[in-house]
């Protein structure tokens, strides 16, 4: 579906925010999201077919955020909100901000680019060349040019342009899955109770299932069945084995659910 | 100057093929003996400064053109200052025109994805390619063929003996449908080497 | 009018885009320094003598074109509906691309908040952009540029010559209008529909 949202006053989400707030129609903590979304809604409508996608689901995003800090002020008990929560939405806002202000400074150039568009418009360029007159002396462009050659140029240009694809053929397919590695380490940990990683993956020559392992090892951490350790960064981790002496377990882990490749 | 002479001016200077005094006056809203007058006010004024150019009554009208006392430099300019090839972009366009002709440059436009004007203008100014018709539709869009001087300079009696498009060639139904949905303006619909003999006689006669 | 002068009108009288100073001077055999003297005295006399055309200095080189007060005659000569208006959009991403090349479309459509495909593709049909470079990224994105076109269709010398981006930059009373708009802690304190409501009732209502 081609790209079409664009009037005279508006198009995109971005510059529908800016408008509704740069204009002081919307202080956005007094009036209504409600009516923003309207707003929107009735402007989409207005669209009819030239509604796009993406302009959409940005608009969605912005509208969340927004939501999100609205929500957090209004609801009572806001003082319990975690410090590090309330950062979060301060660089969510910031990064709002940030890229409002981008949207509209870029905007504002447009106007005087357009401005000068005009300007030039008004003038018209001389464009004619040395005439007939000259001819005999410029330099022979078609010189090694053939019949041959102008066919190969032609062939190229009327060959569809490729479309980029993602080459997906040197991805390995997953031979082990976390649950069945979850399953083997219930097996072979309470045997050793303190392991090195790489003693745990020596042998496994596929890197994905070293991460699989790895996985596993995370998922079992999560749980309490093993405590890791590390002394520096990229140094050795070493796991221990937190849970009972016996295999069964096994049978008390939640599920895990296989990680889709 | 009066706003008359400034007109002319302004006008003769941009015009790629000389304008006559009958055009000037119509556009000028006067007479063309006036304009005739004021042309040659003009060219007065212009040997009188002793400039590098002068406003002269050639056939079809009037037009500005380097001094031939200039010759020296301006042969300089044509030998040593520009291209001495054709960009990958014109060779493109020639290409185009060549096997599509006639054909607009929106149209030469949309099958290469950028813009056309100046490498169109260039193969014309070579004389390469030049205007055979102009499109019935709106706008009335120039179209292009190729000239007597490329079927010379290709050692080609005439166009049928460009050698054929190997392999797959779009139909013309695909590349029209391509060229409907890259155009942003209304293109002409053009017959696509249909009709080949029609194709070569406009480009033989009208060159 | 001295040779060099006369010379300097002679070629740019013939040349079929804008020539720049260095080709001139080694034309002439003097020095870039002496040709922007002479081409600015040969400016300053077409202006002085209130001429149609002027001599300006554009995309790279100097060209002659119409003055711009005589639009309203060249107008009614030049029939070529090239000038098309562009939409805010496209002159939104055309600014974009300008003050930042080379840039990707995914750079493009960030910065706008919306997909940046088709605009991209029309500046490009226009002539206004074209891809400069690949990213070297996985992907390799087209890196975009403005073109010669660009230049000459906003009348500058280089890409160096567009106002500083700087100043465009919102002033503190619209960054404060945002601010204000988006932060939770300033909101109104006092109730925000006038009368006595809850805040449950508020609550209620404005959302």
């Amino acid at each position: 579906m081609p790209y079409t949202v664009s009037t005279p006053v508006f198009e995109g989400p971005f510059d529908l925010l800016l408008h509704l707030i740069s204009s002081d129609k919307v202080e956005l903590w007094e009036v209504s999201l409600a009516d923003i979304v309207d707003g929107y809604v009735a402007t989409i409508a207005e669209l009819g077919d030239g509604l796009d996608l993406e302009t959409a689901t940005e608009f969605l995003l912005i509208a969340a955020v927004l939501l999100e800090l609205k929500t957090r002020r209004l609801l009572p008990g806001r003082e319990n909100v975690e410090a590090e929560e309330e950062f979060a939405l301060w660089e969510e806002r910031d990064l709002l901000v940030a890229r409002l202000l981008e949207c509209k400074t870029f905007k504002d150039a447009s106007r005087e680019l357009e401005r000068r568009i005009d300007e030039a418009s008004r003038s018209w360029p001389r464009r004619v060349g040395p005439g007939e007159l000259y001819q005999s002396a410029r330099p022979d462009v078609m010189a090694g040019v053939t019949p041959e050659r102008l066919r190969d140029v032609m062939q190229r240009v009327l060959e569809p342009k490729p479309v980029a694809k993602v080459e997906l053929t040197h991805v390995a397919p997953v031979r082990v899955s976390v649950a069945e590695a979850v399953a083997g380490l219930v097996v072979a940990l309470p045997e050793r109770q303190r392991v090195c990683f790489t003693d745990l993956v020596v042998g496994v020559r596929e890197r994905l299932e070293v991460i699989v392992c790895f996985l596993a090892l995370l998922e079992l951490y999560k749980q309490g069945c093993v405590d890791l350790e590390q002394a520096t960064t990229f140094g050795t981790l070493q796991v221990i084995w937190l849970g009972e002496n016996t295999t069964d377990v096994a049978g008390d882990l939640v599920v895990v659910e296989d990680y889709e490749g | 100057m009066t706003e008359d002479a400034k007109a002319i001016e302004a006008i003769v200077m941009v015009a790629e093929e000389p304008v006559g005094a009958g055009l000037l006056a119509q556009l000028l809203e006067i007479t063309p003996s006036h304009v005739e007058v004021l042309c040659h006010e003009l060219a007065e004024s212009y040997r009188r400064e002793n400039r590098g150019f002068e406003l002269v009554k050639v056939a079809g009208g009037y037009q500005f053109q380097s001094r031939p006392e200039m010759a020296v430099y301006v042969e300089r300019f044509v030998v040593d200052g520009q291209n001495a090839r054709l960009s990958a972009a014109a060779l493109e366009a020639l290409a185009i025109v060549a096997y599509k002709q006639p054909v607009s440059r929106a149209q030469v436009a949309a099958i290469r994805g950028v813009n056309a004007d100046a490498v169109m203008r260039t193969l014309a100014a070579r004389g390469l390619i030049g205007e055979v018709a102009r499109d019935d539709g709106p706008g009335q869009a120039a179209l292009f063929g190729t000239t007597t001087l490329f079927l010379e300079k290709l050692g080609l009696f005439s166009i049928e003996e460009l050698p054929p498009l190997a392999g797959f060639v779009p139909g013309p139904e695909i590349m029209d449908s391509l060229e409907r949905s890259l155009l942003a303006d209304s293109a002409p619909k053009v017959d696509l080497r249909g009709g080949g003999e029609a194709d070569s006689d406009v480009t033989e006669s009208t060159f």
